[in-house]
Parts: C-alpha cells; structure tokens; sequence
C-alpha cells in the first residue's frame, strides 16, 4: 500500500498533464478573445482540435524521411516523460528522483532538437529557416534557464525538483535577491520557450516572423496532434515548474493524501493567473523582430546570472 | 754578445717589424707591399736568429732558416711572379683611407700592450716585451686583410699575420718545438700554393683579382 | 588471482609493432594487407582493452623495465588506475576504428600506396600506448613524439595538395614545440629529483618522492600544462586542430580527435596530480578559464564552418575545453583540500574524456563514411543523404545526439556531473573563484545549447533535406566493416548513457588515487540504477528509467495511434505557390548559421559580400542571380600566429643581412669578435 | 699499430689515389682505404676499451675515450662517403661537371682530408693539432672549388681565407698555452702535450690562459662555425661536391669541436671559473639563434643544411659550456648523432639535387614518388635532424634541455625559439620536396642506398638503445671533461 500510493500521485499527475494542457491553453485563447472583445470558442476547443487532427489521414512531404515521422513520437515522449517528472500535485512523486531538474532542460532539448530536425528533413527553405531561428532561441534561452533553475538549486543545495520545491515551501518567506533575478530571467525564458509573443507568436503563419510553426508547417494528422498536444503541454509544464520553483506553496508533501485536493484546487488557481499573466502580455506586447529576440534573451540570461553572482555576494 | 745588448738588438728589431706592419697597412703600390713584406720576413729572421743565439736554443736557427727561405725569398719570389704573370694593376685600392687605417692601427698597438702587460710581468725571457708588438702585427695584418679589396693584398695580408705569429712563437717562449715549427712552415708552404692555384682559377673564372667580384654569395636579397 | 595489466597492453604495442613490421611482406596485395593488418590491429586493442580494464577494475600497479633507451635510463613501463582508464578508452576507440578501417582503407586502393597509412596507423597506436604506459620522463617523450609524427604521415597521406601539407606542417610543428614544452618541464622536474648527477632523475618515481620548491612547481607546471594544451587543442594553441583534422583520412581523424587528445589530458593529470601535486589554487583557475574560452570558442567555430570535419574538429575543441573545466575544478578542489568535491570533478572530466572517445569517434567515422561515399567534405553540398545511406543516418545521429549532450546517451551523464559539480561547489576562500564559477556553470550551459545547435545543423545539413550538390551519382552506403565499426561506437554511446552507475563504480578509484576521495559510496546509495554524486537529496538521476520511460511512452503512444490505420499520402511540399522549389533554395549550413553569425560575429573576422549579378540595364529589378561571398577570419590566427610569423621571417631578414657576400665584412666579423673578447674575457 | 694504420692506411691511399685517381677503380680503392681504417679504429677502440686510454709513439699520440669514439665515427663516415661518391661522382662525371684531374684531385684530397683529421683527432701535442687542423682546412678548399663555377672558387677563397685567418688565432693560442706551460715544464715537447698540461692545468697561469682561451675560442671557433665567425660555412657546403659537403658537416666541424674542448678543459683547469663555459654558451646560443633564423629564408637545399649544421654545432657548443655531467654526455652524444645525421640527409640531398639538376629547392618536388629512397631517407633525416625520436639527436636534445633547464633556465627560452624556428624552416622546405607529384624533368637515378639505409639504421639504433660501451665512454669522457 505505501508502494501504490506514489504510482497512483504519478499516474494522476501524468493525467492532469495530459488533460490540463489543452485546458489551459483554452483558457488563454478564451481570456484572450475576451480582451481583444471577440467572441470566444471556449476553453474546450483545443480538445476538439486535437481529436480532429487525430483523425484525420496524413498527408507526408516527399522527401521527409523517418525522423520526420519519428519527431513527433519524440517530441511527445519527451515532454510527457518531463511531466511525470515536475512536482505539480506533489513533491513526493516516485519519478522526481528519476532526473532532476538538468535532466529536465534536457528533456525538453530532445523535443526540440526532434523538432528541428524534422523542419530541415523536408528540404524547404521554411523548415530550415525555423529550425535555425528555433535553436538560435534555444541555445541563448537553454543556459539562461539553466543558469535561473541553477539559483534555485544553489539556494536549496540541490538539483532535485522535490527537494528544491521542499526548500523553498519550508524556507521561512523572505526576500532573497536572488530567487527573484532567477524568477524574472525564469520568466522571460519561459515566454521564449513556450513560443509566445514577444519572441514567437503561435497563432500565426506569417512566414517571416514565425518560428516553431515554421518548423512544423509540413506536419498534418496525428503528427500534428502529437506535436500541437506536446507543445501545449510545454506550456503548462514551464507555469507549473515556475510555480514548482519559485511559488510552491500549496503543493502536497508525502503521506498527505488529505492534501491532494487542496494542491490541486492551488494548481488551478495558480495556473489561471499564469495563464492570465500571459495573456496580459501576448495583449500588451507587440512580436518582436528575429534579431531583437537575442537581446531579450541576452538580458534574460544577464538576469539569471546576476541571481547566481547575487546568491555567492549577497546571501 | 751579451744578454743586454741582445735584448736591446731585439727590441729594435721588433720595432722594424711593428714598423713594417704599418709600412704593409699604408703601401699602395703592389710591388711596394712585397717589399716590405721581404723586409719584415728578414727582420723575423734575424730576430728569430739573435734569440736562438741568446738562449743557446738551436733548433731557431732552423726556424730562422725556415723563415729566410720561406718569407724573404719563395712567397715574395712566388708573389712576384703571379703578379707578373696575372698582369695585376700595380696600385692598391684601399676601402677605408689611409690615415683612418692607420689610427686605428696605432690604437690597435695600444690595446695589444694593454693586453700583454699582465703577460710581461710573468716572463723572465729577454724577449718580453716584444709579444706586445706580436699581437700587434698580428692584429695589423687582420686590418690590412679587411681594408684591403684585391686578392693578392688580402694573402699578403695574411702572410704578415702569420709572421706576427712567428714573432709571437720566437719572443713569448723562445720557439715553438722543432716538429710544430716544421708543421707550420708545411702549412705555409702548402697555403702559398694553394693561393697560387687560386689566384689562377679566380683570374680564369672572373676576369679580374678584385674581390668585389666575389660578393655573389650572400643572403640578401 | 589479480591479473597483472601490463602484459597484455604491452603485448598489444609489439602487436602493433609487429603489423607495422610485416607491411613490407605484402608488397603488391593490397587487399589483403589491409584485411590482415586491421585484423590484428583490431586484436591488439583488444588485449590493450583487457589490460587497461584490469588494471582499473583491480586498482593494480604494475611496473617493468625494457633494457634499451640510454643504457642508466632504460625504458621503465608502469600501468596504474590512470593509465589503465586511458589504455582502455585509446584501446576501445582503437579497436572500433580497426574494424572500420577495413572497410574504409580498402577504398584507397588503387588510388595511393596504402601501406604506408599501415604503417603509420599501427605506430600511431603503438605510440599513444607507450604515452600512456611510460614511467619514465625520457621513454614518455619518445612515445609523445612517436606519436607526433606518426599521426603527421597519416595527416600528410594525402599529399598531393598543398593544404593538406600546410595542414600536417602546421600541426607537426605546434606539436613539436609543445613537446620541447613538455620536455622542459621534465627538466625542472628532474633537476629537483637528482640534480643532473645521473639519469635517474628522469624516472617518474624519482619525480614523484622530489621535493620541489613551489615557484619552480609553478613553471613547471605551465611549461607542462601548455605544452600538453598545445596537442589537445585548448585555445589559443588549437589552429593546428581544424586544419589536421579534416585532411587527414577519416579513420585518423577520429582516432586523433577521439582519443590523440585525450593522451595531453592524460599528460596533464600525470604531471599536476601525480607528479607535481597541486600548490595553489590558480592553476586550477587557470585551467578552468581556459577550458572555458576553448569550450565557447570551439563550439562558435565549429557552427560557423561549412566543412563537415572542419566541423567536428572544432567541436573536438570545445570537448578538450569541457575536459579542462573539469580539471581546473578539480585541481581547484584539490587544492582546497576538498576532496569529495575534486573526485566528483575528476570523475565528471574522465567519464567525459571515454564519452567524447566515443561519440566523436563516432562522427568521424560517419563522417568519413558519407567522404567515401560522396567524395564531398563541404556540407553545402550534401543533403538528403538519410535516404542513401540508411544505416550511417541513424547511427550519426546516435553520435549527434550524443554529443549534444541529450539523454538517454553518454554525452548527457558527463554533462550532468560537471553541472552538478559547479554547483555543489561551496564558497571558496577566493573571491575571484566565487564569481568564476557561477559564470562557468554559464558558459557550460552556453556551449551544450550551441552544442546541440551544432549537430542539428550537421545532421540536418547532410543527411536531411534534398542533395545539394552537382551529382549524387554512386553515393552508396558504407560497407559492412565500416558500419559494424560505427555500430559498436554507437552501442557504447548508448550503454555509457543507460548505465552511468557501473562506469562511475569503476571509475571510482581514479579520484582516489589521484586526490584522495571518492564519489563511490555515495554514488550508489540507490542501488545501480540511480545515480545520486554526494546525496540523494542534492540531486538524483536514473539514467535507465529515463531511457526506458521515454521508450514506453514512445511505443505506448505509437502503438495507441496505430491501432486505426490511416493512409499515408505523400505530397509535395509547400511551395508558397510559386512552384519553382529548388534544392538549392533549402537552407544550408551558412544560412543555418546565419542568427548566430549576426550575435556572435564580433567574435570573428567576418566579411559578408551580396550582390546581385546580371544585366542592370535589361531588368533592373530582377537579377538573374545573387553572389555571396561569406569570408571568416580566425582572428586568433591573424592575432596571434600571422604576427610572430611575420615577426620571424622579418628577423630573419635581418639576419640575413649577417651574410653580407663581402670577405672584408666577414674579416671584420671575426676582428671584432676577437677584440670584444679580449675586452671582456 | 691499430694506431699507425688508421692514420697511415689514409696516407697511403692519398698518394696512391694521387696518381690513379682517375682509373675505373678509384672509387674502389677509395672505399677499400676508408673501410680499412675504420677497421683499424675499430680495433683500436678495442684496445682502448679494454686497456684504457693509452699513449703511443713516444708520447706524442693520446688515445682517450673522448678522441677514440670520434675516430671511430670519422672513420665510419669517411667510409660510407666513400661508398656514396662512388655512386655520386661516377654521376657527376658522366655529366661533365667534374675531369679526370678532378677526379684525382677529389680522390687523393679527400683520404688526406681524413687524415689530416685523424691526426688531429689523435694526436696528444696541441701544436700538432693545430697543423692538422690547417691541413684538413687546406686539403679541403680546393674540393670546395672543384667545379670552378664562379660561385665555386668563391666559396673556396672565403672558406680559405676566413678559415685560415680564424685558425691562425688558434696558433697565438697555442703561443699563449705553450708560453704558460713552460713557465711549468720548461723548453721542450713536453709542454704541448695534453697529457702533461692536463695534468698540472691548475699550476697554469689563469691569465694567459684565459687570454688564449679567447684566441682558441675564436680560431677553432671559426671552423666550428660559430656565428658570428660562420660566413664560410654555408657557401663552402653548398658549392662543394656533395660528398664534401657531408664530411664537413659531419665530421671536421665535430674536431673543430673537439679542439676547442680540449682547449677549454685546461682553461677550466687554470681558472677555476665557468668563463670559458660561458662564453661557449653565448656563441652557442648565438649560432642557434643566427642559423635557426636563417634556416627560414633558404632557397638552395645544401645551403640550408649547412645552417642546419651550424644550430647543431650551436647546440653541441652551448652543452660543453653548461658543462654538468649530462649536459656534456648529451653533448658527446649530440657531435656522434649530429654526424652521422647531417652526413646521410647530405647523402640524400646530393641524389636530390642530381634527380633535378639543381640545388633550388623550389625545383625539386615529389621525391617520394620519383624515388622513394631518396624522398624518405630525405624525411626520415629531417624528422631525426630537427630533433625527433626516435633518432639519435632527439636523445642529445633531450638530456641537454633538461639540463639547461636546470643550470641555465634563463637561456632555454632563446634555445627553444631557436629550435623551433629551425624546425619551422626545415620541414617548411623540405614538405614540398618530398612529397607531392613528381615533375616531369626529374630524372631517374641509381641511388646509392647502402649508405643511407646504413646510417638510418644506427641513428635510428642510437635513439631507441644507446649500446653500453658507448655510454661507458661517454661517462670516461664527461669525468675527463669536468
């Protein structure tokens, strides 16, 4: 019994992965609509989306060979395996021991090296072209990550997702100059990571600004449900890591099951503020051009870095 | 013949060679400069002789012999007949003028005395003094050989050097031993025909004895 | 029973030796010289394997002498836990490369001699064996320059070009002189052992029991630290690397990248760990700054190139610099006493050294599989070659994603520890350390993100996409030797990445013997499948589960999908409606790397030239074609080599002018030097 | 007896060669002359191996173990020389560069050549010496001079000139040394003999001594080729017949050498100071410096090795002025290698050159391909030239740098630009000529490869296993240097 406690936390967690990613992005679509005064479809319909897609025949490229058919398994495989691994519900899941939050950046890497490789595998200059921009965003926003998480993990002596989040739920509250460099850079990244406005814009097809749609243009069937579904749960996974991270209160700690309920009504209160925060900023905010994008992530990364220099002259 | 007045016969001897020295480094005629050279092979002789005497070494008197025969009569004859034959132009250019030559000549007797004094003070030879004057007519042959631009000055040169050295053997340690003076006087045998040789080869091949003909191999560019 | 180690490795160098001997029996069969000689080149890097194997796995010493070398200094040979990890990973590559190569030298004949690539490739072996195996400081310089030149023939194989001559010309002559470097150092070393009274100072042993005075421990260990840096490619000395590397056949190539560097960090671990021991702490930091700037560096080259093994060799730049970060943590570790910490480093650095052994031994043999097959190193004129070569793609891309550093393979593990590393590091007493650490953990993250940028630009470039060059004619798949080579690279990347914890538990006993900790006891706190460095609670990886886990989701999801068939339709792709798609309007490595050029070209001497050609007069507006000219400068090459190049042939002039043709001047040469010596003497 | 055959066995051949050195088998007698004395020296090193160091001929011969293994290295070398011009000069003949009188001239001038140097090396009277010095020097310039180009009996005046007046100073020396020693022994031989004055060298005046040091220094220092005194060295290797060109390089800069140390050991004896040594390292170092700058401007292969031999004698000067018992092992090892080295890379460039008709080395290309004898006995003697293993000079190099890091840390940054200046220079060049396609106005050649292969393999033997008699008079020769 204390065994399947866990697996039954881990399989729960896994199912609000899956399921919660849709919704929430829903949610944003529809607060969004609400601000620029259209009418919404509801926060349902990227279920409806995503079960159209998974009926639908697929249509192939030419040239795409089997890793543009693999990409998407990947890509899904990944993120998902990067969800069973953050502590959303609770801190005490079986599989937070499995990677830490390295491993975690690492997770998402695969997806994206995935994605990549599959935009240059068509032989199109728009694959190429979001690959490039893609890994160019990627290899400025992976360190600044890293470099933001490494603070955390340097406050709480760890690099475990469960015992960070333990630290700093258990830590008493008080204004640590670096958690908030490494929240603010951890924000910035987050836009970037997720592909949202400034830096990507997953609402459109413009060629010349676009950059993960890019890459997936060819993609169409289930591929692209695999692929639409990981990104949305990337999402939803960043709000929840940042939350994790940096906001942690409220999430379950071991042999609490009585807690469970609580984490979860906290989790949905928490992400629809993200999701709110978000869509504050996608309406505020106009995209920016390619080349600004590595400025945004060059004080990102500046921020992360500065919270590590502030954690080792300050604290 | 005391050993005074022997020392005193050197000393003016030593200053005919110091003397010729000089006479070798401001000659401009050819046959002028063998002259001297003749003079100065004599003067080595003699000199070479007195000693031999005076020590009662003799073994001298061979190198005296040696030195009669080889640098008044052969290497000035064999000179002579090269120039004769080879048609060389009888005045000698220098590279550096006359009086310039000769004051570094002087400051060059200078600095052989300076450097020979701790010398002087350790030889109880009658001679002493005059390695002085060795180095110096070694040295002076060395700036007779750089300021000089024909071949033929260059080996007498060289031959006024090796006297200086003669003189240096002969006043410092009464003589070398018998077999390295016969060595040395081979080698100088065998050097004068090599030079004869090339004095031959270098006329066929460059039309000319002057030295500036041999300035091909260099690494400039 | 403990197995003595040294026999078999030394068996393996007179195997080796023995290959290289028996050449000449061949004349005129080429074919089978090449069978036969890789054959047993293989067989002797299996036995060196055994013998390194052991000797880390029993912890054992073993030592013996050889009477030749200078009749009081024979060759004294000696196989400790550290030579013993590198006899194994030189020999493990090594016996890899063997089996490929006889797939890969068969296609030079006809074209070129190839006993001669033989020869040299057995002394090559043979030559970073004794490297490893020599206990004394005159048999290890022999080795070292063994091995020099040896792999310089090999890098010169091909010499009609004058490229390829420059190339090994540059790379024999940085080699050289960081072997006078190395030698130099010995000789402080041993000036300290004996005093030059006999030749027993030269032995390693007499080293190691000298007290030496901690300002000469300092020169020596920079004589010894750039002269090793100067063969394993740390910038600035790493000029030599781009150029060798590509030009050299394919098999060279990846054992000099894959495991010829890798004997300079062995050289730099024997000299500061076991010989000098570490006295201050900025040697560390040292180090680390610049393993730092060759990691950055290297990986920013390697992204801007457009020649595939140009490529892998300035990512080899960036690996050596990720091995130095480890090793000037460790020797900073080390010199605070903190030995738990310097053994995490160290362990982190020498798992990196097997893992990039491998993966990039791996890309230089696919590498060199798509040279054979296209005859092609420019990338920009590759493309598609997924469909050609199906077995070389998949197992390139094992390499690729290795080396990006992603799980579930062995680039990844290194890549944790070292972050871990970082980040367990305390406060230090050295404030410049406290801030240079934060900031190299950011540089780490910086160069695994370009790094992951790098091979999906590789990778997509040649195997992805359209062929973009004139012909694709006889462009085939490697041949079985080659592949079976590639394949057991590829299987180590993937079992080194699936079962760190057996590797580390091997490992284990390095750090012990050189710094005196270990990670072991707490390394397996969880049982093999995790691996936990100082706790459970600091951080935790389960390399398996991971593996497995994406596997299952994978393959649950795969087989959720299938269970309905749809109809897969293939189409053309989309054209914008333009329909004039060509494949040389698909992005190529330069325009891939063209964000990059724009954020980091500062960095480079970069010149950019666009114009449009054709008749302005007939149609203004539309050119019948675009030029490019992209030209890239390594600045640290017109910085810092062109100068003292310049700089030398100018005084060589100079010089020159000594030999002035004129007799007079010679005479007054000699006049002067004798008066300047009467003056002073 | 061993003795006066090796030094009369040359003799003999000289003049019988002096008349018939023009006949089909002169080439034969030349070769039989030479290996005879080898064999001599061979057995000569015996007995000194087994009975010590040994004097002979009323004192006036000295045979140690410093002088013994020379002897034996001159002798070897002149032998396999004399198997290469067979080859070498039969080619040059037939091409008309050389005549019959040249032909005697060469034959009879080169055993006086090795005898003159045997005698030098052999002799225990320091005049003698210095006759023999002169003689080598004298029986040589006219070979320089051979082919009678103009560029040839320039370089033969220089060589004789610059030669003959730096030798001339190493008599004032001797003057200065025999002045000291009578002041001890009185009239007579015995105070030239090295024997005597080694043995009483601290009752010599240090002032004198020191004063003939510098004229020694700057006589013998001239045939060493020490720069700045080296202006002949280069042009008398280049325009020489190459069979010259190796024995100079190879053998009389080597007892030049061994002059100059002989010299210096009774300095070091009277003076008690490291003066000498000093001054021997500055002009060591200055010649690495000079030559290895040098090396980079070349455009003609001789002359370019002939620079490559100053640096040698540079490196080898610089060991003896460290002194120290492994610098002077690595210098006794370094004449030997450097010898047997210089002389086979000769061998090879001389093949070299007749394959293209030229010394411009812009012009000779793909020897490898055109002959692979040629190409790799040309590289393999650049790699072990410049200094790597598993040749001989890498061991030298290596026991004097670590030395020199030791006792003159200070000058090792200098040595080590000079080394690898001359390392970039060398194989700079000699990378295009070795490798790469053949052109078409190479010629085919019969090379002679008896000597090449033969001086490969003991340079190649000397690096990797350095024989213990060897080494055990090495070890006699550093404690009678000390």
């Amino acid at each position: 019994m204390m065994k399947a406690y866990p697996l039954l936390i881990e399989g729960l967690q896994v199912i609000i992965v899956l399921l919660g990613a849709p919704l929430m992005v829903g949610w944003v679509r529809m607060l969004k609509c609400w601000l620029q005064g259209r009418q919404s479809a509801g926060p349902f319909q990227p279920y409806r989306d995503i079960s159209k897609l998974l009926i639908k025949d697929i249509v192939l490229a030419e040239n795409a060979s089997w890793i543009f058919r693999f990409a998407p398994y990947a890509v899904f495989g990944a993120t998902l395996m990067a969800g069973s691994i953050i502590p959303i519900i609770s801190v005490d899941l079986p599989l937070t021991a499995t990677a830490d939050i390295i491993a975690l950046v690492a997770l998402f890497a695969i997806a994206r090296f995935f994605t990549a490789l599959a935009g240059m595998d068509i032989g199109t200059a728009f694959g190429g072209m979001g690959s490039s921009r893609e890994m160019m965003v990627a290899s400025l926003a992976e360190p600044a990550m890293l470099m933001s998480v490494f603070t955390v993990s340097l406050v709480s002596h760890s690099t475990s997702l469960s015992h960070m989040a333990h630290t700093v739920m258990e830590g008493t509250l008080m204004l640590r100059p670096s958690l908030a460099f490494a929240l603010m850079a951890f924000v910035l990244i987050a836009i970037a990571e997720t592909g949202r406005i400034p830096v990507d814009n997953p609402a459109t097809h413009l060629e010349l600004t676009m950059i993960h749609e890019a890459m997936v243009l060819e993609y169409s069937g289930r591929h692209l449900a695999l692929i639409e579904w990981a990104g949305m749960m990337k999402l939803f996974l960043f709000s929840s890591l940042g939350i994790a991270l940096f906001f942690p209160w409220g999430i379950a700690v071991a042999d609490e099951a009585m807690m469970l309920p609580v984490a979860l009504i906290a989790l949905v209160a928490k992400l629809a503020l993200v999701g709110l925060l978000i869509v504050l900023i996608e309406t505020r905010l106009a995209k920016m051009r390619i080349f600004r994008v590595t400025e945004f992530l060059g004080s990102a990364f500046l921020l992360a870095t500065l919270g590590m220099l502030s954690y080792f002259m300050l604290e | 013949m005391n050993v005074n007045i022997a020392a005193q016969i050197n000393s003016v001897l030593a200053a005919l060679i110091l003397l010729t020295a000089f006479g070798l480094l401001v000659q401009r005629r050819i046959y002028g400069l063998l002259h001297i050279f003749a003079w100065q092979g004599l003067f080595l002789s003699i000199s070479t002789a007195i000693v031999g005497y005076t020590a009662g070494l003799h073994h001298l008197y061979i190198s005296a012999i040696l030195t009669l025969t080889l640098k008044v009569f052969a290497l000035p004859y064999i000179l002579y007949v090269l120039i004769h034959r080879l048609k060389i132009h009888k005045e000698v250019e220098d590279m550096v003028n006359i009086p310039t030559t000769m004051l570094i000549g002087i400051a060059l007797v200078i600095f052989s005395y300076h450097l020979t004094a701790p010398i002087r003070e350790l030889s109880t030879l009658v001679t002493r003094s005059t390695l002085a004057v060795a180095l110096a007519t070694v040295m002076l042959g060395l700036l007779m050989m750089i300021t000089r631009k024909k071949a033929v000055t260059q080996i007498i040169g060289f031959l006024a050097l090796e006297n200086g050295l003669f003189f240096a053997a002969t006043s410092a340690t009464y003589g070398m031993p018998l077999v390295v003076e016969l060595g040395v006087a081979l080698d100088i045998l065998i050097a004068a025909f090599i030079f004869g040789i090339f004095f031959f080869q270098i006329r066929t091949t460059f039309d000319s004895l002057d030295l500036k003909e041999m300035e091909k191999l260099k690494e400039e560019d | 029973m403990t197995l003595l180690p040294l026999g078999p490795v030394f068996l393996s160098i007179l195997l080796f030796l023995f290959t290289a001997a028996i050449t000449p029996l061949f004349a005129g069969r080429p074919h089978a010289l090449v069978r036969v000689s890789f054959l047993l080149s293989a067989a002797a890097s299996l036995m060196a394997l055994a013998g390194g194997f052991f000797a880390v796995s029993n912890g054992a010493v073993d030592t013996m002498t050889l009477p030749i070398g200078l009749p009081d200094l024979p060759f004294y040979l000696r196989v400790d836990v550290l030579s013993g990890f590198f006899v194994t990973v030189v020999s493990l590559l090594g016996l890899f490369v063997s089996i490929y190569s006889i797939g890969y030298v068969k296609g030079f004949i006809g074209q070129r001699p190839v006993s001669t690539l033989v020869v040299f490739y057995c002394l090559f072996m043979a030559g970073m064996l004794m490297v490893l195996i020599s206990d004394d400081a005159y048999s290890f310089m022999v080795s070292w320059e063994l091995m020099a030149a040896s792999s310089y023939f090999l890098v010169v194989f091909e010499d009609e070009h004058a490229s390829n001559r420059r190339a090994a010309f540059i790379y024999l002559l940085i080699a050289h002189i960081g072997a006078v470097l190395i030698l130099l150092s010995f000789g402080v070393i041993a000036g300290f052992a004996s005093g030059f009274e006999s030749f027993n100072g030269y032995t390693f042993s007499a080293m190691r029991s000298s007290t030496i005075t901690p300002a000469w421990a300092s020169v020596a260990f920079l004589l010894a630290f750039f002269g090793f840096a100067a063969k394993a490619g740390m910038m600035p000395l790493h000029v030599w690397l781009p150029e060798a590397h590509p030009v050299a056949p394919s098999n060279v190539s990846a054992l000099m990248s894959g495991v010829m560097l890798k004997t300079a960090i062995y050289g730099i671990m024997r000299v500061t760990f076991d010989i000098l021991h570490i006295s201050s702490w900025w040697w560390g930091g040292l180090v680390l700054v610049l393993g730092l700037v060759s990691a950055v560096m290297g990986i920013l080259s390697a992204l801007m190139q457009v020649d595939l093994k140009r490529l892998l060799a300035y990512s080899s730049v960036e690996n050596i610099g990720i091995i130095l970060v480890c090793l000037g943590l460790a020797m900073i570790f080390a010199s605070f006493n903190m030995s738990v910490l310097a053994a995490l480093a160290l362990v982190a650095g020498l798992y990196h050294v097997l893992n990039h052994a491998m993966f990039k031994g791996l890309l230089f043999m696919g590498a060199g599989a798509v040279l054979h097959s296209t005859h092609e190193r420019n990338m920009e004129n590759m493309g598609g070659l997924i469909h050609r070569m199906k077995w070389t793609a998949p197992m390139f891309l094992v390499g690729c994603l290795s080396i990006a550093a992603l799980p579930p393979f062995n680039g990844f593990i290194s890549e944790w520890l070292i972050f871990q590393t970082f980040l367990l590091s305390p406060v230090l007493p050295s404030p410049v350390l406290n801030l240079l650490i934060p900031l190299g953990a950011a540089l780490l993250a910086l160069t695994a993100a370009l790094a992951a940028r790098c091979f999906v630009k590789a990778y997509g470039v040649v195997f992805l996409g359209h062929w973009r060059g004139a012909h694709q004619h006889g462009v085939h798949e490697a041949g079985l030797s080659m592949r079976a080579g590639m394949l057991l690279a590829a299987v180590s990347c993937l079992l080194l990445g699936v079962l760190p914890s057996f590797v580390i538990r091997w490992l284990d006993v390095i750090p012990q013997t050189l710094v005196g900790g270990t990670i072991s006891l707490s390394a397996h706190e969880f049982g093999w499948l995790w691996l936990t460095p100082v706790s459970a609670g600091r951080a935790s990886y389960s390399a398996p589960i991971v593996f497995l886990g994406i596997l299952l989701v994978v393959a649950v999801v795969y087989m959720i999908f299938h269970a309905r068939k749809t109809s897969i339709r293939r189409a053309p792709v989309w054209d914008c409606g333009f329909g004039k798609l060509t494949n040389r309007m698909q992005y190529n490595s330069t325009s891939f790397a063209m964000p990059l050029r724009r954020i980091f070209g500062f960095l480079f001497g970069i010149k950019e030239v666009a114009r449009a050609a054709g008749d302005p007069a007939l149609s203004p507006m539309f050119m019948d074609r675009y030029i490019y000219h992209l030209k890239m400068r390594d600045r640290i090459w017109y910085g810092l080599y062109k100068p003292v190049s310049d700089a030398s042939f100018w005084f060589a002039r100079r010089v020159g002018r000594l030999q002035h043709g004129r007799i007079q001047i010679y005479l007054l040469y000699s006049f002067l030097t004798l008066i300047v010596l009467l003056v002073f003497a | 007896m061993a003795l006066l055959t090796v030094l009369g066995v040359s003799l003999i051949a000289a003049l019988i060669l002096a008349f018939v050195g023009d006949r089909r088998y002169a080439p034969e007698i030349n070769i039989f002359g030479s290996a005879a004395t080898f064999a001599a020296s061979i057995f000569l090193a015996l007995q000194v191996y087994y009975n010590g160091p040994m004097l002979a001929g009323h004192d006036f011969f000295f045979v140690d173990a410093f002088n013994v293994y020379l002897s034996v290295l001159t002798a070897f070398v002149s032998m396999t020389t004399a198997l290469f011009s067979r080859r070498y000069m039969r080619h040059e003949r037939e091409h008309g560069k050389v005549g019959r009188s040249g032909m005697r001239f060469y034959h009879a001038m080169f055993q006086l050549f090795i005898f003159a140097m045997l005698l030098a090396l052999l002799t225990n009277n320091v005049g003698v010496l210095w006759i023999s010095m002169e003689l080598a020097t004298l029986s040589t310039v006219l070979l320089v001079s051979l082919y009678r180009t103009p560029s040839a009996v320039e370089a033969a005046w220089k060589y004789f000139i610059l030669c003959g007046v730096g030798i001339a100073q190493a008599l004032f020396g001797t003057v200065l040394l025999y002045f000291a020693a009578e002041r001890v022994f009185g009239e007579g031989s015995a105070g030239l003999l090295w024997t005597n004055l080694s043995q009483v060298s601290d009752k010599l005046e240090p002032t004198v001594l020191s004063l003939a040091f510098v004229f020694f220094m700057v006589g013998y220092g001239t045939k060493v080729g020490l720069v700045p005194l080296h202006n002949w060295l280069p042009d008398a290797h280049s325009e020489g017949p190459t069979p010259i060109s190796a024995v100079l390089s190879g053998l009389l800069l080597n007892v030049a050498l061994y002059a100059l140390v002989r010299c210096k050991v009774l300095v070091d004896g009277a003076t008690h100071s490291h003066k000498a040594g000093y001054i021997m390292m500055v002009f060591g170092l200055v010649s690495i410096m000079v030559a290895a700058f040098s090396l980079l401007r070349q455009k003609d292969i001789k002359r370019m090795f002939a620079y490559s031999s100053i640096e040698h004698m540079g490196i080898a000067t610089f060991a003896f002025g460290l002194g120290g018992p492994i610098a002077t092992f690595g210098a006794l090892l370094h004449m030997l290698v450097h010898s047997l080295t210089k002389s086979s890379i000769f061998f090879t460039v001389g093949h070299a050159s007749q394959m293209h008709s030229t010394q411009e080395m812009s012009k000779i290309q793909g020897l490898i391909r055109g002959n692979p004898l040629v190409g790799w006995g040309l590289m393999l003697g650049v790699i072990a030239i410049v200094g790597m293993p598993p040749f001989g000079v890498f061991t030298s190099e290596f026991l004097i740098l670590t030395a020199a890091m030791k006792d003159a840390p200070y000058f090792t940054p200098f040595f080590l630009l000079g080394l690898a200046i001359a390392f970039a220079a060398l194989f700079r060049k000699v990378m295009p000529m070795v490798f790469g396609k053949a052109p078409d106005y190479q010629r085919r050649l019969k090379a002679a490869h008896i000597p090449v292969f033969v001086h490969m393999a003991v340079m190649l033997i000397l690096g990797l296993y350095l024989p213990s008699f060897l080494s055990e008079w090495f070890h006699t020769a550093v404690r009678l240097l000390k």
